[in-house]
């Protein structure tokens, strides 16, 4: 994560930034970019069923200046890395990436010694803020990965889970 | 208080006034007609569209324009600057000033213009220019396509509309819009899209208003004819590197035009602020009555939009130009000739 | 800049078939000189369904020549077949063609099945009709929402996966995935179903054909897309053979070449049920195949499910599994169409060479020659109703 | 246009010869004769032709005049026999007959000439036997890395890769 500049650390509006993080939080645009298996579960969590439009975060927008997330849904090859990581430039600050599948965590079920064309996880290529694990993760998964985005923007979770108490 | 009064009832001050209002409506119009759209295309699709910000999601367009405000602010390199930063500019006045002229009732109209129809239709046009300069000075294929398809489209859909309008013009004898509104007094028969079956003053009316709905839908890119926005040809069309408030700006100026487009079908064929039951009109009545008119007519917009899927491009043209443009003269022609029989006798 | 390579090739053999509206097909003798330019549509963009990236020089809108570039998802699936045993290369199977893990891992599994000579209980091969006919309809889906939303109506494409929920509640409940079954074993499959599987799929079967009619009345008859489909893209049965395009793409050009009916396996032999053909060879056609096709689908799991035996659901599979050296094929008809898997085992434990012959590949092959002189709307619609799956063509 | 087995076991009987000639590579696992007929049920095809590098265009110019549509090219790399092998199967639309001819080239000299006039499919499919292998097809067109990346030097499925 250092090699973003992080501005808060040099300008503080304390009351403004909660209010942005807050609209920041409930207004996630994702990139319309599917890689694999992972992409169709994506599809399958804007749908009817799960509808992530109820977080504020279907405006799939196909242009990268547009969006806010980037969810990687599926494997990262050495040949599609460098478009990747174009496109990761292209977004605008405030951005959020998101490694939806154990093959954008790590390279999954397709690492083993001697490998020749998977990039090992998108965490090489750039920052990443959530990790949600499966093959394919469920839909479930992807809100839930959402959700923890938006804890990691507000501090607040949104539908508080309980916890052990110390 | 007599003071005050007297300086409401200066022109300028009115002016603002009104200036202010319009604005504040767009805007609300712009935020809300967002979400309302969400939620529509959400019920469409069995789905409840956002509902977890706010109380039934009421909150989500204020999250999405404060992310939009506060996102970073580039210019991708390599863009013409200048028409660059224009084309937002140009894309979002316009619409503004269009609806000084629309009656929203019978005195609360910004500018009472005389040529008032002129007035939007001339400022309607310069929305191609800005859609034309984004395209243009972004520096992206897809940009450029997008440019070329909405001028062409635009342009061949002008003509149609203007056609329509001139029926409309034919008929009524002014330009001046709450005059036109005033002469659809009454019951819902005598708005100008039935009024002209049962005078035979044109009995192809009604269609001449499915061709003005058309062409309007045409003019504001909206689905099915959403080619500068074409999603899974063109990325994101004319504004594909636009981010953060610029793509904002396009995405209002998408709404207004649309608000304005339907106040002119309201205005043009369903009786503006007119009652349809002849009775409940009144300087209270009559704005509700208009916006509902106007709602209906947005609703319908959009219900198509999540209907139908996007016309071909040259489908698109040859819709106009084989189609509409031979009806649109015929009713022209034959409004002209109905209203030439009428005089002599 | 007039320049030879500007000029559309005049073959005539593509652009000019009939039913071609002539709008959209540049007069190739024209004098205007024309300027080309390259977009470079993906490997990032919404109509290309993934990574697919295609390298388009444009004269206009018009499309002089289309290459695709693909690879963009290679994840190396033949060498990883040749670095584990036979069992262990089942889960990447079902990652190939996501959309048809069923029928890649039928055909896996079939290949190993002829070669190590193991006969697979009745039972089994019932279970492996009736998820392989329930993956095919739901395959079939997903193109047909997303081919609606490459043509800009999105809601057919959420209508779509409400129904594909059922069929992924119904295939979940068997064997623990939504997506990437991995559910059939050598020698038969995983799980045997339950009661409330089967007794799902019957009100599946008799739910579907309702929806398969709102799906008509909803878009088949809609004149926007009938004018955006017919006449569109036509491809010769000659083109597909010279391609080796197979599926729902030869099927709409009207051979009935189905893998199910010409090079019959398991017990598809035993169902009554018809190949879909249509003549025409444009998108219009294609469509209606894929259409009809799902209804087929569910005649075949009807009739199974009438007819399905009870037993074990597993054959008698040697522990450690050793094929006798040679090449073994087995061809499946998936979602896109022919599927072939060419084991080549040298009588280790693990393959000496795993080809797969995927349809994606083949049918995306035609797409330089039959797109060319098209204008860019009626090519991604044409992309469309290929129905390409990005890593079943890198694989 | 249905052909019958036997017609093409005699039109590949005349390409090749019909008496059953000695294999160069002692071990290799096919078999005895060049034109040989495999049970449809064991193999999943239904005649095996091996033929010499320089004949496979003419046996695709036989399917093709047969009607047959080509399925895949496959290349299989046998280090111990310093041999690499390129496969061609072949499906036909309308009867359930397969054909794969195979033909073997050196490992040293992976040379076979290209058979995309005939079938135009084939371009991809070489290509990407090309990418795997090395195998050079002459007279190719376009033998650039298809799925590998454009400046890929290394060709992964040859059993001595070392990544």
């Amino acid at each position: 994560m250092e090699t973003q500049v992080d501005t808060s650390k040099i300008v503080k509006f304390a009351k403004l930034e909660d209010v942005l993080a807050l609209g920041r939080a409930y207004s996630l645009w994702p990139l319309t970019f599917g890689l694999a298996c992972c992409a169709i579960e994506m599809m399958a969590t804007g749908m009817a069923r799960w509808d992530l439009a109820r977080f504020g975060a279907e405006v799939f927008r196909p242009s990268p200046r547009q969006a806010d997330l980037m969810i990687i849904a599926g494997t990262v090859n050495k040949k599609m890395a460098p478009a990747v990581k174009l496109l990761y430039d292209q977004m605008l600050e405030p951005k959020w990436v998101m490694a939806l599948g154990n093959c954008a965590i790590s390279g999954g079920p397709f690492v083993y010694p001697g490998q020749y064309a998977v990039v090992e996880g998108v965490d090489q290529l750039f920052p990443v803020d959530v990790y949600v694990p499966g093959c394919p993760p469920r839909p479930e998964a992807l809100i839930e990965g959402i959700l923890k985005l938006e804890e990691k923007m507000t501090g607040k979770r949104r539908f508080p889970v309980a916890k052990l108490q110390k | 208080m007599n003071s005050l009064l007297s300086l409401l009832s200066l022109e300028p001050v009115r002016l603002l006034l009104y200036l202010v209002g319009i604005c504040a409506f767009v805007g609300f119009n712009a935020a809300y007609l967002v979400l309302a759209e969400r939620k529509i295309a959400g019920r469409m699709q069995r789905r409840p569209g956002p509902n977890e910000a706010g109380l039934g999601g009421w909150m989500q367009p204020f999250a999405d324009v404060g992310k939009l405000f506060a996102k970073q602010i580039m210019i991708p390199p390599g863009v013409d600057v200048l028409l660059y930063c224009l084309a937002p500019l140009m894309v979002m006045a316009p619409p503004l000033i269009c609806l000084v002229a629309v009656p929203f009732g019978d005195t609360l109209v910004a500018r009472d213009l005389n040529l008032g129809l002129l007035l939007v239709f001339s400022l309607g046009s310069v929305n191609v220019m800005a859609l034309l300069f984004a395209g243009w000075a972004s520096r992206n294929k897809y940009s450029i396509i997008s440019a070329a398809r909405v001028v062409s489209q635009n342009v061949a859909y002008e003509i149609p509309m203007l056609l329509v309008v001139l029926t409309i013009l034919m008929t009524t004898g002014t330009m001046n819009l709450n005059e036109i509104v005033r002469q659809q007094a009454g019951w819902f028969w005598h708005w100008n899209v039935f009024r002209g079956v049962w005078t035979l003053a044109n009995p192809l009316m009604p269609v001449t208003f499915v061709i003005f709905f058309i062409c309007m839908l045409a003019e504001t890119n909206r689905a099915p004819f959403d080619m500068a926005e074409a999603e899974s040809e063109l990325v994101a069309g004319a504004f594909t590197e636009y981010g953060g408030m610029g793509f904002g700006v396009f995405f209002m100026a998408e709404y207004t035009n649309i608000v304005v487009g339907c106040s002119l079908a309201a205005v043009l064929f369903l009786g503006g602020w007119q009652s349809p039951i002849g009775v409940l009109s009144g300087p209270v009545w009559g704005p509700l009555w208009f916006l509902a008119k106007l709602y209906a007519l947005i609703f319908t917009v959009m219900w198509v939009r999540w209907t139908f899927p996007r016309t071909q491009f040259y489908g698109l043209l040859n819709l106009s130009w084989k189609i509409l443009i031979p009806i649109s003269l015929f009713t022209l022609l034959l409004s002209g000739a109905l209203l030439t029989l009428t005089h002599l006798r | 800049m007039p320049g030879a390579e500007c000029q559309v090739p005049n073959d005539g053999s593509v652009t000019g078939a009939a039913g071609v509206p002539q709008s959209t097909i540049r007069d190739p003798q024209s004098t205007i000189p024309q300027e080309t330019f390259v977009l470079n549509l993906g490997p990032q963009h919404p109509a290309a369904h993934g990574v697919l990236r295609v390298l388009m020089t444009m004269d206009g809108e018009w499309i002089t020549r289309a290459e695709p570039v693909i690879g963009y998802i290679h994840r190396m699936h033949e060498k990883m077949g040749e670095n584990r045993t036979w069992a262990k290369f089942l889960p990447n199977t079902s990652r190939i063609d996501y959309l048809s893990a069923m029928h890649y891992t039928h055909a896996f599994v079939g290949a190993v099945e002829r070669g190590a000579k193991i006969e697979v209980p009745p039972r089994a091969e019932y279970l492996r009709v009736i998820t392989s006919e329930l993956n095919r309809i739901a395959s079939h889906m997903v193109w047909w929402g997303a081919l609606l939303s490459d043509l800009g109506g999105l809601t057919p494409f959420l209508y779509a996966f409400d129904d594909r929920e059922l069929i992924l509640d119904l295939l979940e409940g068997l064997c623990g995935a939504r997506l990437t079954y991995c559910y059939y074993r050598f020698g038969g499959v995983c799980n045997d179903a339950d009661d409330d599987f089967l007794r799902g799929c019957r009100q599946f079967v008799r739910h579907m054909p309702a929806r398969l009619k709102l799906y008509h009345d909803l878009v088949t008859g809609n004149i926007i897309l009938r004018k955006r489909l017919e006449g569109i893209g036509p491809i010769s049965a000659e083109m597909c053979r010279k391609y080796g395009a197979t599926g729902p793409v030869i099927r709409g050009a009207g051979v009935a070449y189905d893998v199910r009916r010409v090079e019959p396996y398991s017990i598809y032999p035993q169902f009554d049920f018809e190949i879909p053909t249509f003549p025409q060879g444009d998108s219009m056609a294609r469509y209606l195949v894929r259409m009809a096709e799902m209804e087929q689908s569910l005649r075949i799991i009807d009739q199974a499910l009438d007819k399905i035996p009870a037993g074990p659901v597993m054959g008698k599979v040697p522990r450690v599994l050793r094929l006798p050296p040679g090449d073994y094929c087995y061809a499946v008809e998936a979602a896109r169409g022919r599927f072939l898997v060419r084991i080549v085992s040298d009588g280790k434990d693990v393959p000496y060479r795993v080809r797969l012959r995927t349809p994606s590949f083949s049918n995306l092959s035609l797409f330089e020659e039959a797109s060319r002189g098209m204008i860019l709307p009626d090519a991604l619609a044409m992309m469309g109703t290929l129905d390409l799956v990005i890593p079943d063509i890198d694989r | 246009m249905n052909p019958t087995l036997e017609q093409l076991c005699e039109q590949f009987g005349r390409l090749v010869g019909p008496a059953p000639a000695a294999s160069a590579a002692p071990a290799a696992p096919p078999a005895p004769g060049p034109v040989q007929r495999t049970d449809h049920a064991a193999k999943g095809y239904d005649l095996d032709v091996s033929v010499a590098p320089l004949q496979v265009v003419m046996a695709a110019e036989i399917l093709d005049r047969s009607g047959f549509g080509l399925d895949a090219v496959t290349g299989v790399d046998w280090l111990a026999q310093g041999q690499m092998e390129v496969v061609y199967d072949y499906f036909h639309p309308t009867t359930p007959l397969r054909v794969a001819v195979r033909t073997r080239v050196p490992r040293a000299q992976p040379e076979v000439p290209t058979i995309t006039a005939i079938f135009p499919g084939a371009n991809w499919h070489e290509r990407e036997t090309h990418d795997f292998f090395g195998l050079v097809f002459t007279g190719h067109p376009n033998l650039k890395p298809l799925l590998l990346p454009e400046d890929a030097t290394f060709h992964p499925l040859r059993k001595d890769y070392q990544s």
